[in-house]
Parts: structure tokens; sequence; C-alpha cells
């Protein structure tokens, strides 16, 4: 409720600070330009930037129950191939619903069945991915993006991209359930302590069902706006968003066993990253030693926030 | 203080100036404190007073803001409890330390076990010294190859000395130990601490407990808002005076009166025939509006689960509840705290099943009353504050920053935020587990105030407590478990000490005959 | 198999690699066959593809009575799993084995194990780097050479080239860009390479592409080894002119260049087919009939530009984007265009 | 009859997974035509890599963690044995020695990351995993080394082939068909795991998953254990690595394979019975947990196609299916839900 800068995102937005001060040191030497502050360019990677922060902002809502969704990246695919193929307004619909329907298969899984949410995601993942198989062999589906994913993928108004603005609601509406509504309060309980949440009369079993489809549901939306970005659908669209967006939620200062976190950090993680791969990209750095400054770049970060903690402990 | 008599012997521990400050708060402020060998040291004071925090500097889990501490005349600083335990300093925490998916045997031995010659850990040699240690505090009923989740709290409790005794501690502290503790497992428990003073070893004792002091300790030393009030030998003060002491005000007649019965009092919670095999063996009861139901009988009858199974946490439970004359099924929490049953459950354990420890004070008091306190699909923040107010205020809670995680209040505080979690709620049928384990007597004076008051507005209170005292005191009527049943319901002046044990052991007491 | 003289049966269909390419003989066995595919990772259209056409090959009337029992089964990027399973089939006594590996080495167990049980073992598009087995691909470094020489032709000897490298670490990528350079970067060209990866899926050509424009600005022409219509995608949303492109040969892709070349969108796209595997398993079944072959055998590149381009024959508006064009190989007798595979398995699932 | 109630109480997801595999394998057997003693050295060659990667995970798991990069780890070790592994006799054996210390010295690196960074373990081998395959990648930028033919022959057969490669003995009849897989796997178990868990320190991972703070207050030491669990990950992990290397004879730097290998060795983790919360179960359950996770691929590929089932292999429908029985294996558990009468027991 303060309006105190966690830890975490203050640090964050000290990296965000440096990549772009190292990415236009890079540019005005190989090209004199100050490209990497220049705002078509930051426009650009807020665009991509979209993709991953919906995607995350999902994944925030399971890891804040101490959950895990490893099936985002074939959820967002599948909602995107499934849409298209039925195309037009009702595979947008189509899309969103394949979005739920996933996420209350998960929901059951983890908060029913109580199977370890690691895995259960991780079976329906690799479920996900035999149908889109299926879907594909069998039936040469359409696969082109519908207006509405044209519309919020790859349109912009005014330069700005319809996938930020898409972006910036779904973090409204999370921001909105997890500080104002009973929801968002359970499921920090829930993160905290279940059998607490369970004895203080929470169904916990509904709220851990609507966090995974909350998530699903913000994959599915991502699958709806990429696929609109890439004028198509294809297989494998999410593989790209998984680990990612686990980092972005943890880089934000979420902590990865529950119960704590704000959705605020969540965003810098994601700018964070984002921009940290374009870098690494534009720098034509080898994948060597890509993999390897992704890697440390994390690793400092969290050292960086930990020692900061051990210290006000 | 009166200590002249003792100077004779040098002190085993000796803490001199000793400071702790969590942030703002002052845990403990300048203390001087002393233990001497071959004796029962008891430390005393109420919630929050600063006891587990004296003891946790001992034993090398916190480190102290200021001061000095010695050990039999060298200076000592511990930077883990494995360091203290090095020089020989063991420790039972208020919270067990133990491993609940090793087994009994592992807990054991955990850091120091009997290794072959290869240096690996020899079982069988392993399991012959749990043995051994269990057979010591009377606990032979105990399979040491059991995994420690299987076994009741009391038990881990029996297991955790078992385990403290196998270390063979020079200076060994029980912060609260006993507090699940039956009176016959108590019983063994002194007559172990009276042999290992005879030994010669330091032995510190914390516990709300006063006639444990009593029977125990050879000196005391009261603690009152972090710092130190005074030590003492035995019987140098009355009990009424440490009392005061502790609290540093008057102090009399701890359990509010009993209200005077014309009639029977309308039921509001009947329970007929109520069967969870195979604990709970067809079990009838009814509490009536205004009343405190007490549950007796020794740990582990099925109170604890006939608690759960009234507020809808078990499954396959049958018999009839009826609140309020109607017949209902509960089948969760949710569904028990709805207006129409309005039941709250004051659980076990305050840690994880009270409390959401990590998260504020404030979010804590309102998580289970939130579907009162929204309007439309938001939480409606003034009147959330607005009743946090008043719950802090009514239940006395001594919090400096609602906003502040509730892990750092002291245990009483704490229940006192559990019940009013439940308060909120507009609960009128209140069940209770359990409620003062490890609370101060002014805190409990607190609570069984606030139960009566309760009951004169009119709700139904059942409520089990390991405490005969309380059962006396604060009971209209006591129900008896033995074995899952209700063996006997004692009323009015049937309450006694004598009745309570006759029937906890399913024996006639003394007004059966009658 | 024996190692033989040439020259090999069907030498329309089957080339050799190079002159001094050997031929393999294995003892002739009477058919029907059984034949497996030991495919690697499936989640892609092009895989997805490549085992319709497979299906569709082995269900051909001239193929048909050949075949005892075809056995397709994918086994994920794990190499052990795919190793196994060619191990489990040559155990359980098939006759032959086509296979597109995980990796470039690494076969050598199961190329004893072949040899040992005369089976026929025919990996294809992902080919081992070993001419101890039957091999079937197109010329990954061709590609690499067709794109600069004709990049070179449309852009002139100088300028700023767009390079979009494939999956990093695999052998088709590290030949398609070597061969690429080497003649980028010989003498009296002066071109200044920016290079990016876009791992062959449109998605990730997209935005690095994406990238690379706002931050190097102008490119005078773009070679993007896969993905390919993620990166025109890319130059069209950043409104970047249209360059000259060379690229894979994704549906999506060719429809682009009919649709913009007149406004400069020339475009080059040479593929890699999914037809391969029908031509690997015509392959295995001539070898078991005692046929002589290339130990390497060379499929011709299937590569249009933006002046050959035409609907209904080397692409198709109808159909989805992902699809890979190229898919007949006449001199083979594999004529299983692409529409076909689809439009028939759709009757199949029925 | 206490002492075996104990024991099966204690077992229960060992068991599960012993008789999962049992049915799963017993299909496999009942329709391969030719199944025998080289279908089972086939079946171990497959599978050997996976179960050290689970038994890495395995040990993550222990400490109430999990470890992103045992399969970026495997890879790492795989390329840098290519390298230091080719050659004959003695530098082979030192190669191996080299990449076993590797992968440990990784695992340890891990640890320390998380003991003194304190740094949750999946989010600390998440990035350690994107350095490790970021190395894997700079030693073998493409895939690549030659490892001696026989010696990768010799060492994934049977005790037959290994004498007669070398010349070291002849046909030594039924024996000599044992597979090798086995042996080092129970190499591996004898000399390495089964001393690590009866040791204070292997004792004090299993505490530390049980329940981290009693643990401390018990004076466990907490920092060596974590670190020694981890350093046994990164050397398991070593050891798959270094059998990937003599089984494919080359060093190869790949990413996804890396990462399927991460998720399935959780798999592997998971139906081995060991608690994703840590404290309870061990390697001997990933062994079987592995054994399933393969034993369902391998039935694909002997399902007779014009069989009633034959649909289930239909290669399209193939992935599917194989998902869904993993969904329904790592179910399984569930029923224990059902089963549960006081639900609190639901949250521990
Ligand atoms: N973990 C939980 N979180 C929230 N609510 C729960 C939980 N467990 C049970 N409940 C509630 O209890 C109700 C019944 O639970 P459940 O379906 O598990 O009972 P059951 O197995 O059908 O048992 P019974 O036969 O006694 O009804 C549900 O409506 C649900 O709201
Ligand atoms: N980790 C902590 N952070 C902040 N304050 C703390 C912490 N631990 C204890 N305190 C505070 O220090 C004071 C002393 O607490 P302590 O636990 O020592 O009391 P106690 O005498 O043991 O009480 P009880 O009888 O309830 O156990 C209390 O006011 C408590 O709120
Ligand atoms: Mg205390
Ligand atoms: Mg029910």
């Amino acid at each position: 409720m303060s309006l105190r800068i966690e830890p975490p995102i203050l640090i964050g937005l000290v990296f965000i600070a440096l990549i772009l001060a190292t990415g236009t040191a890079y540019t005005m030497v190989t090209q004199g330009t100050a490209t990497f502050i220049s705002p078509p360019y930051l426009l650009q990677q807020l665009h991509f930037g979209a993709f991953l922060g919906i995607t995350a902002a999902g994944m925030m809502m399971v890891i804040l129950l101490g959950h895990i969704d490893l099936s985002v990246p074939w959820t967002l695919a599948a909602s995107a191939m499934v849409g298209t193929a039925v195309g037009g307004v009702a595979g947008d619909f189509t899309a969103l619903g394949v979005g739920l329907a996933v996420g209350l298969i998960n929901g059951i899984g983890v908060a029913v069945l109580r199977v370890p949410s690691m895995i259960f995601t991780l079976g329906v993942n690799t479920v996900l991915l035999g149908l889109m198989v299926m879907l594909t062999g069998g039936f040469a589906p359409q696969n082109a993006a519908t207006p509405l994913m044209t519309f919020l993928g790859s349109l912009r108004t005014y330069g700005v991209p319809h996938s930020v603005v898409v972006w910036a609601l779904v973090s409204a509406s999370l921001i909105f359930v997890l500080n104002r509504t009973p929801l968002g309060r359970y499921m920090y309980a829930i993160g905290n302590e279940e059998a607490a949440a369970y004895l203080s009369g929470v169904r916990t079993r509904l709220v851990i069902i609507a966090a995974f489809m909350i998530c699903s549901l913000c994959a599915a939306v991502a699958g709806l706006c990429l696929a609109g970005y890439s004028a198509r659908a294809f297989q494998a669209m999410g593989d790209q968003y998984l680990l990612p967006s686990i980092a972005a939620v943890v880089l934000g200062g979420t902590n990865i066993l529950g119960g704590q976190g704000k959705y605020s950090g969540t965003v810098v993680g994601v700018v964070l990253i984002v921009l940290l791969q374009s870098m690494l990209s534009v720098m034509q750095m080898d994948e060597a030693y890509r993999q390897m400054i992704y890697g440390a770049v994390i690793i400092l970060m969290l050292l960086i926030y930990s020692r900061g903690r051990a210290q006000t402990a | 203080m009166e200590d002249g008599a003792m100077a004779a012997e040098p002190a085993y521990l000796e803490m001199r100036g000793i400071s702790k400050n969590y942030g703002g708060v002052h845990a403990l402020t300048d203390v001087d404190f002393a233990a001497r060998r071959g004796s029962i040291h008891a430390v005393l004071g109420e919630n929050g007073a600063g006891k587990s925090t004296l003891i946790k500097i001992v034993s090398g889990v916190v480190a102290p803001t200021r001061g000095t501490m010695s050990l039999d005349g060298a200076p000592a600083t511990f930077g883990s409890p494995l360091e203290a335990n090095a020089a020989g300093i063991v420790c039972i925490f208020q919270e067990l330390s133990l491993m609940p998916d090793l087994s009994v045997a592992d807990n054991i031995s955990i850091t120091d076990p009997p290794r072959n010659r290869l240096g690996l850990i020899d079982t069988r040699a392993q399991r012959r010294r749990a043995e051994e240690l269990l057979a010591r505090v009377g606990c032979e009923d105990i399979d040491p190859r059991e995994r420690l989740k299987n076994l009741p709290l009391s038990r881990r409790q029996m297991v955790e000395i078992a385990k403290a005794l196998g270390r063979n501690p020079k200076l060994l502290i029980l912060d609260e130990a006993t507090s699940a503790l039956t009176s016959a497992d108590v019983k063994k428990v002194y007559s172990i601490l009276h042999a290992l003073r005879e030994e010669g070893l330091c032995l510190l004792y914390i516990s709300h407990r006063m006639h444990e002091i009593e029977e125990l300790a050879d000196t005391a030393s009261v603690f009152r808002n972090g710092r130190h009030i005074a030590t003492f030998a035995k019987g140098a003060h009355s009990d009424d005076e440490i009392v005061q002491m502790m609290i540093g005000r008057d102090w009399s007649n701890v359990f509010p009166k009993k209200p005077e019965r014309t009639a029977a009092p309308e039921p509001a919670l009947e329970v007929s025939n109520l069967n969870w095999a195979p604990t709970l063996k067809r079990l009838s009861l009814s509490v009536g509006k205004g009343e405190i139901v007490g549950i007796g009988g020794l740990d582990g009858q099925g109170q604890r689960e006939l608690l759960l199974a009234l507020f809808g946490v078990l499954r396959g439970v049958s018999g009839s509840i009826k609140v309020n004359g109607a017949p209902v099924a509960i089948g969760s929490p949710a569904a028990a705290k709805r207006p129409e049953n309005a039941i709250a459950l004051i659980p076990e354990d305050r840690k994880t099943e009270g409390l959401l420890l990590p998260m504020s004070v404030a979010e804590n008091i309102t998580i289970a009353a939130l579907p009162w306190l929204t309007k439309g699909l938001v939480i409606d923040r003034s009147a959330e504050a607005e009743k946090i107010r008043e719950m802090v205020a009514r239940m006395q809670i001594k919090v400096g920053d609602l906003d502040a995680p509730v892990a750092t209040l002291s245990g009483g505080n704490q229940q006192k935020v559990v019940i009013a979690k439940w308060l909120l709620t507009g609960a009128r049928i209140i069940l209770l587990n359990d409620p003062t384990r490890g609370i101060d007597v002014g805190t409990k004076q607190e609570i069984y105030q606030l139960l009566r008051s309760l009951a004169a507005e009119g709700a139904a209170i059942l409520f089990y407590t390991t405490d005969y005292d309380e059962l006396i005191g604060c009971c209209d009527r006591v129900l008896i478990l033995y074995d899952g049943a209700i063996v006997r319901e004692l009323a009015g002046t049937e309450i006694t000490e004598t009745n309570i044990v006759a029937s906890s052991l399913n024996l006639p007491g003394e007004g059966a005959a009658a | 198999p024996e190692v033989v003289e040439g020259p090999g049966f069907m030498p329309e269909c089957f080339a050799p690699w190079s002159a001094d390419t050997k031929y393999f003989q294995w003892e002739a066995k009477e058919p029907p066959y059984k034949i497996a595919l030991v495919n690697g990772f499936v989640g892609n259209i092009w895989r997805i593809q490549m085992i319709q056409t497979a299906k569709a090959f082995a269900e051909q009337d001239e193929i048909a009575p050949l075949i005892e029992e075809f056995k397709i089964v994918s086994t994920g990027t794990d190499a052990a799993a795919q190793l196994g399973a060619i191990e489990d089939f040559i155990n359980q006594g098939y006759d032959a084995i086509i296979t597109i590996a995980v990796s470039p080495t690494g076969f050598d167990r199961v190329i004893r194990l072949a040899d040992r049980n005369n089976v026929v073992l025919v990996p294809f598009d992902n080919v081992l780097d070993t001419d101890k087995v039957m091999m079937v691909n197109e010329d990954q470094r061709a590609m690499g050479e067709m794109s600069a020489n004709w990049l070179i032709e449309h852009v002139g000897n100088s300028g700023k080239i767009l390079e979009v490298r494939g999956v990093p670490g695999n052998s088709v990528d590290r030949d398609r860009h070597e061969a690429f350079r080497e003649i980028m970067e010989a003498d009296g060209n002066d071109f200044e390479i920016i290079e990016v990866v876009g791992n062959w899926a449109p998605g990730d050509s997209q935005k690095v592409t994406a990238d690379a424009i706002s931050v190097h600005g102008q490119f005078d022409g773009i070679y993007t080894q896969g993905g390919t219509n993620g990166s025109v995608q890319a130059l069209m949303d950043a409104g970047h002119p249209f360059v000259p492109v060379a690229g894979e040969a994704e549906n999506g892709y060719r429809k682009q260049i009919a649709k913009h070349s007149d406004e400069g969108l020339k475009g080059l796209s040479f593929g890699q087919s999914p037809g391969l595997v029908a031509i690997s398993m015509k392959a295995a079944i001539e070898a078991l009939q005692g046929n002589k072959l290339p130990q390497l055998i060379s499929v011709p590149v299937p590569v249009v530009d933006y002046t050959s381009i035409k609907d209904g024959e080397n692409f198709w508006s109808e159909l989805p984007d992902d699809f890979f064009t190229p898919n007949e190989f006449p001199p083979c007798g594999v004529n299983i265009t692409a529409p076909e595979i689809m439009a028939k398995t759709k009757d199949d699932v029925k | 009859m206490k002492t075996l109630r104990l024991i099966l109480t204690q077992n229960l997801g060992l068991i599960l997974a012993v008789v999962l595999f049992v049915a799963l394998y017993s299909i496999y057997v009942a329709l391969h035509p030719n199944w025998g003693l080289n279908v089972v050295l086939q079946n171990g060659n497959e599978t050997l890599a996976l179960i050290f990667v689970g038994m890495a995970q395995t040990m993550a798991v222990l400490v109430g963690g999990l470890d992103l990069s045992v399969g970026p780890l495997m890879t790492l070790t795989n390329c840098f044995g290519s390298h230091v592994m080719a050659g004959t006799g003695g530098s082979v054996v030192a190669g191996v020695v080299a990449c076993l210390a590797l992968g440990s010295a990784c695992g340890c690196l891990n640890g320390c990351i998380i003991v003194y960074g304190r740094i949750q373990p999946i989010i600390a081998t998440l990035a350690t995993g994107a350095i490790y395959i970021g190395l894997a990648l700079l030693l073998r930028p493409t895939p690549g080394g030659a490892i001696d033919g026989d010696l990768a022959w010799a060492f994934t057969n049977d005790i037959n082939e290994l004498g007669m490669t070398y010349g070291w003995w002849g046909d030594l009849g039924l024996f000599g068909k044992i597979p090798a897989q086995p042996i080092f796997l129970a190499l591996v178990v004898v000399l390495v795991w089964a001393p690590f868990k009866r040791s204070a320190t292997g004792r004090g991972a299993y505490a530390i998953g049980s329940n981290a703070h009693a643990a401390y207050m018990s004076g466990v030491r907490i920092d060596r254990s974590k670190i020694a669990a981890f350093t046994l990950a990164g050397f398991f992990a070593a050891c798959a690595g270094v059998y990937l290397t003599m089984q494919m004879g080359s060093g190869n730097a790949d990413a996804p394979q890396a990462a399927e290998y991460t998720l399935r060795s959780i798999a592997t983790v998971v139906i081995g019975g060991t608690s994703l919360y840590g404290g309870s179960g061990g390697v001997i359950g990933t062994i079987f947990g592995a054994l399933v996770l393969r034993s369902i691929s391998f039935i694909f590929r002997v399902v007779p196609g014009d069989s009633t089932f034959g649909f289930v292999a239909s290669p399209l429908l193939q992935p599917f299916f194989e998902g869904l029985i993993l969904l329904f294996a790592v179910s399984l558990g569930a029923a224990r839900v059902f089963r549960v009468r006081n639900r609190l027991s639901l949250f521990t």
C-alpha cells in the first residue's frame, strides 16, 4: 500500500538503465546513433515485451500461489492455432475458450487431484503438443490471423502498438484483482499457508483453479496478439516464452515459493529481459556468449537483491 | 535481588548487559542473567516479555545487539545452534525442531549418529540408541522406525525431549516444552529433570503453568517488557506476588464468575450420533446459547477430530448436526462460517493453521471475514480498516504497525489475532482447540473473560483444553472423551479435578455414586 | 553393404553427390519389407508434412505391395531415444529404417548393428558426418552459395546485408552460413553483414529482423535461413522498403513474393523439401531389392524466384503459410503435391 | 509384521513406480517379436542417461529445490568429454575423471550460489543452466569430436563385447550377456549414492528437505548438506554426460535436448515417488521413474498397426497418447487424495 519502491524493483530499474547505457554506447560507437534510447526502438521493445509481459502476468498469478505453469508454451500456441483454424470472431472466442479450458484442467489437476503443478502442467503441455500435431496433421487448418488478432498484435494507433495497450489493460485488471478483491487476498494467503487459508473458510480449490485459469487466459491473449503480430499461428510459437516469463516474475521480486510479490516488479522484470535479449542480439554476440551473459545477469541481480535483503533483515 | 545466599558457587551461564532489537522492537533491554549448575532455573514472564529471545541468544539462534555472555567463566559467542550444541548447550524450542519425514530414530540422532567402521551411519545402533532414550522418557510405545509425522504432537514433544537428552547437554533449556503434554507425561519429564539436576546440569525452564514452576524450579527469574525484573529462590515469593511481578499490575481472580442458570439454555449446536471411524464413536452433545462447554480427557481421545468434524474438515462423518434447531450439512470451513451456521474454529497450531505468518496483522485479522467486507467485487477498504481498529482495541492486541507481518508478534498476541479473525465473522458457535497453549497468565485471563462475555452475548462455545484448571474455572459443563466417545458429562459442582481425572481414565468419579 | 563401382540404379533419381561418391549394394531380399521411419521432433509443420508424405507414399499403388509393415515413431529431441528406437527396430527384424538424425554424429553403434543385421539405414535431411551409411539430402552449402550469388546479382557487390541464421550448433545452419559467407566475403565484394539468430522459426526471425532494422536502419538485402515470412513481415511492419530477399520455401513467403514482387520484394525461395522422405523410402526399397545406389544421394534443390513463381504450381494461396511448398520429384516417381497430402488425410481421419 | 507394514507404508511411492514399470514393460515384452537380452541392452542404452539425469534432479528435490541445470550440465560434460575423452587407454580414464570433476564442480557452484547467495534453487539453476549451455556451445560450436569407436562400442555393450573388443576375454556364455548399463548404474548407486545416504551429510539433506528450519535449529550443517546435494547432482549429471559421450562418440551442444532432459528428469523424480516438497524418497525410485517414462515410448514401437489399439501408435496421435499416459502416470498419486479423510492432511 505504501509508495516505497521495493528493492527488487529498484535493482531492476538500475539494471534496465545499465542495459540501455551499454546498448547506446555500442550503437554510438558502431554507427554514431543513440538508437537504444530512441522512442521508436523503445516502443518496439515494448511491443515485443507485451507478449512476454502478458504471459508473465499470468505466470505470476500461479507463482504467487506457490505453483508454476509449464503448459504456457503450448497453451499459447494451441489457443492461437485453434483460434485461427476456426477463424473470424468465433475463432477469437474459441482461442480464449481454449485458454480457459486448459486453465480449468490445470486447476483441477493441481487443486482437486493435488498433483504438484510442476509435473501436472508439464503433462498438460505434452498433451497439448500432441493435440496440435493431430490437428495440423489431420486437417490442414487455416492459420492466418483473424482481423482481431491483427488489430491487437500488429496494428498501432498514434505509434503505440495495440499489444502494449492490451498489456496495460491486463496489468490494470490484475493489479485490481491482487490489491482490491478478496480473490487477490486469498491468492497471497494460499501462497503463504494453504492450510490456514482453508481453515479460514477460504475456498482454496476455487481460488487455485481461478489462478490457473487467469494464467492460461493470459497465455491465450498473448497467443492472440502474437498470432496477429506474426500474421498467423504456428506450432511452437510459445516455446520462447516459458523460461523468460518465469525469470521475469522472479526478477521482479515475486517469491518463487509463493505468497509474496508485487505486480509492478513483474513489469520491470519483463522489460529487463526483453531489453537484455535485444541488446545481446543487436550486439551480434555469439549464441554461446549470449547465453552466458543472460545467465550471469540474472544471477548478479538476484545476488544483489539477496544481499540487500540480508542487510535489512 | 535476593541472591546473596547463592553467591558462593560461580554461575555456569552468565549474561551481562544483553540487549536485542528487532528493528524498532526492543525484545530485550540491558539484561543481566546468570544460572548455576545443579539447579533448575525458571524463566517467567508474560507473552512477549523476551524469554524466547533470551534463550535464542544463549543457543546461538540470534546474535544479541549488545552485551556479552560467558559459559563456565570463559567468554562465549555462538554463530549458530550448531556451535552452541558443541559447547554443550541444548535447547528444546517452543516450536519443535523435528523433521517430519525422517524416522524417530533419525530425528533423535540427527547430528551425532552412531557410525560404523566406514564412517557411515550405523542404523541398527541408532535404533537401539533411540529405543534407550525413548525408554528413559517413558515412551516405549514409540517405534523408532516410525516417521515422525505420523505421531501426535504430544508424542513429538517427548521425542524432542529424548533427542535433547541424547546430546548429553551441560546446559539444557526447555522453552514451553511441556505445553502439549498430558499430565502423565509431564510427571515423567519432571522426574527426568530432577535426575538431571542431581547429575549437576544447569537447566533453564520456561513455562506459563505456575504449578509446574512451583514443583520444579530452584530459582526463578522474572522478565517483563524485555527487562529482567528479579531473580529469587524458590519459596521467596508467593504465586500472586510472582504474577504481579510478571504482569506489573494487580492480579486476582483468574476466571470470571460463572452465571447462575435457572433453566437450560436454548441449544445452538446439537450433535447426535456423530461417527467418524475409527476415532469418533456415537457422539451426542449439545451446546446452548450462552454456554461454555468444555471438552476434557486424556490427549488424543478424539477431541481434536470432534472439533474438525464439526467444522467440516473431515470426510466421511456420519450422524446429524443441528444449528439453531435446523439440520445442516457442513462440508467445509467455508460452509461452516456461512451466516446461517456461523461456526468458527480456533485451531490447534496457530503457526500453520491459524495464521498467515508473512502477511500483515491487518490482513490476518480480516482474511476470514472478507466476504462481509466486500462491496461488489471489491474489498471495502475503509470498512476493513475500521473493523481492524475495532478488533485490535477490543482484543487489546499489542501491535506497533498493523502492516507488519503477524510473525513479528509474540505468541499471545498472535493467538489474539486468530480469535479476532473469527470474531469478525460474527461467529455464534465457537470451537476452540487449546487456545491458551503457550500463553501467559495475563493474556489467558483476558481470553477467559472474552469467552465469558461472548457467551453472555449469546454465543455457544465448545472449548477443548488440556488444562484442568481451565475446565474447572471456565466451563459451565464438561464432557469427558475417552476413546472417541463421551464417557461422562460433568456440570456445576461436579466439575472437580478428581472427577475429571477419574473420568478421563474411564473410572467412576466421586460424584458417580450419587 | 558392399562398396561397389557405379553407375547406380535410376541415376536420374538417385544422383550421386559428387563424382567420387561411392556406391553401395545390399544382398537382395524378397519383398514385402518391414520399414520404419524414426523421426525426432514432431512439433512443427515441416515434420508433420514429412510424416504425411511418408504415409501417402507408402500407400501408393506401386509401393504398397512392397511394404509389409510401415511404422513411424517420433522420439523428440533426445538423441539417446532416437538411437534406441533405431536399434529396437533392428532387433525387431525390420529391413530398412529411415531417419532424420537428431545429431550429425553418434550413430556409429547403430550403423554397426545395421550392417551386422543387413538392415538398410537411411538418414535424410539432417544427415550424418560419416560415409558409412546411405543418405539422402539436398546440398545445404549449395543453398548458401545460391543465396549469396543471387543477392550479389540483385544488390551489387557492396551494401548492407542482414543474415538471419538458424538454430545455433546445427550442421545445416553451419553449412548454409559458411557457404554464404565464403561467396559474400570473396575478393571484389564489400558487404557489411549484420548477423542475427532466428532459429528457423518465423516468430524469432520476425523479432530479430525488426530489432535489427530499428537498430541498424536500412538494409540492401536479406538472407534468411528459415522463417522467411517472419522476416518479410518485419520488413513490412517497419515500413522498410522491399529489398531482395533470399529465403526458404514456406508457402507464406511465396505468397508474399507473389503479392509484393512488383513493389520491390524480389525474392528467391529455395527449399528443403519434406518430400525427401519419399525419396529416402524409395532408395531403401530399391536397395533391399539389390540395386546399386550412391552412398550420398543428392536431391536437387527446388528453387523459384519472383520471376518463376506461380499459384497452384509452386505455391498455394489457399493453403496455410507454414506449409512447405516443394514436395514432388517426378524423376523418382514421387508425385505427391502439397495440397494432395493435406486433402488425402482429411478424408482418412473422418 | 509391523516391520513389513512400516516398509510398505514408507515406500509406497517406490512400490507404485515398480508396479507401473513392470506393467508397462510387460506389455512391451509381450508385443516384441524378438525380445531378449540384446533388447534389454538396447533399452538400457536408451535409458541410462535419463536415469542419471533423473538421479541428479532427485538430489535437488530431496533438499526441497529443483535443478533446472541438470540437462545443460549433462550437455556441457558431453561437449567437454568429446574433447578430453578422445584418445585411448589411460587418457580416456583421465578424461572420464575430468568430466566427472567438471560436473561436480559446476554442481558445487550451483550449491554455493544457492547457499551463500541465498537464491531459490529453481531460479539460480535456470540462470546457471544458461551459462552451462553457453559454455557447451563454446566447446562445441557444432557437433563433433571423435571418441575411439571401439571404446564407444565396448562400453555401451555387454560384458562379452567389452572383453572381445579389447581381447581381454572371450565368450563368457550367459554371464557375458549381461549388459554394461545396469553394471554402471549399480556401481554409481553402491559407491556414491548408498554411502551418501548413510552419511550424516546425506541425512542432513533429507532433514533440510523435510523441515529446513528445524534442521538448522537441531544443529544440522545446512550449508554443507545442501552444497553436497547439489554437488552430487552435478556429479550424476556428469555421469549422464559421460555415458552420452560414450554412446554418441561425440559432443553436441544441443540446447533443446538439454531442456527436454531437464523437464523429463522432473517427471522421473515424481513418478519415482520422491516428494517434490523434499525430504522423502530417493534415487532408487527415480531409476524406476525413468524406466516407466521410457517404457511408455517403447510400447509405441511394438504396437501392431492393424490391431485394435493400433490407432494409439499412429504417428500423428502418438505424441498425444504419450502425453496422456504421462499425465495419467503422474496423477496416480491422486488416488491418495480421495482416500484422505482429514482434509487438513492434503496440505502437508
Ligand atoms: N481444499 C479445499 N479447499 C476449499 N474447499 C474445500 C477443500 N476441500 C473441500 N472443500 C469443500 O468441501 C466441499 C466438499 O469437499 P469434497 O468434494 O472434497 O468432499 P467429498 O469427498 O465429496 O466428501 P463428502 O462425501 O463428505 O461430501 C466442497 O464443496 C469444497 O468446497
Ligand atoms: N523476528 C522478530 N522480528 C521482530 N520482532 C520480534 C521477532 N521475534 C520476536 N520479536 C519481538 O520480541 C519480543 C519478545 O518476543 P519473545 O518471543 O522473546 O517473547 P516470549 O517472552 O518468548 O513470549 P511468549 O511467551 O509468547 O513466547 C516480542 O515483542 C516480539 O514481538
Ligand atoms: Mg516464547
Ligand atoms: Mg462432496
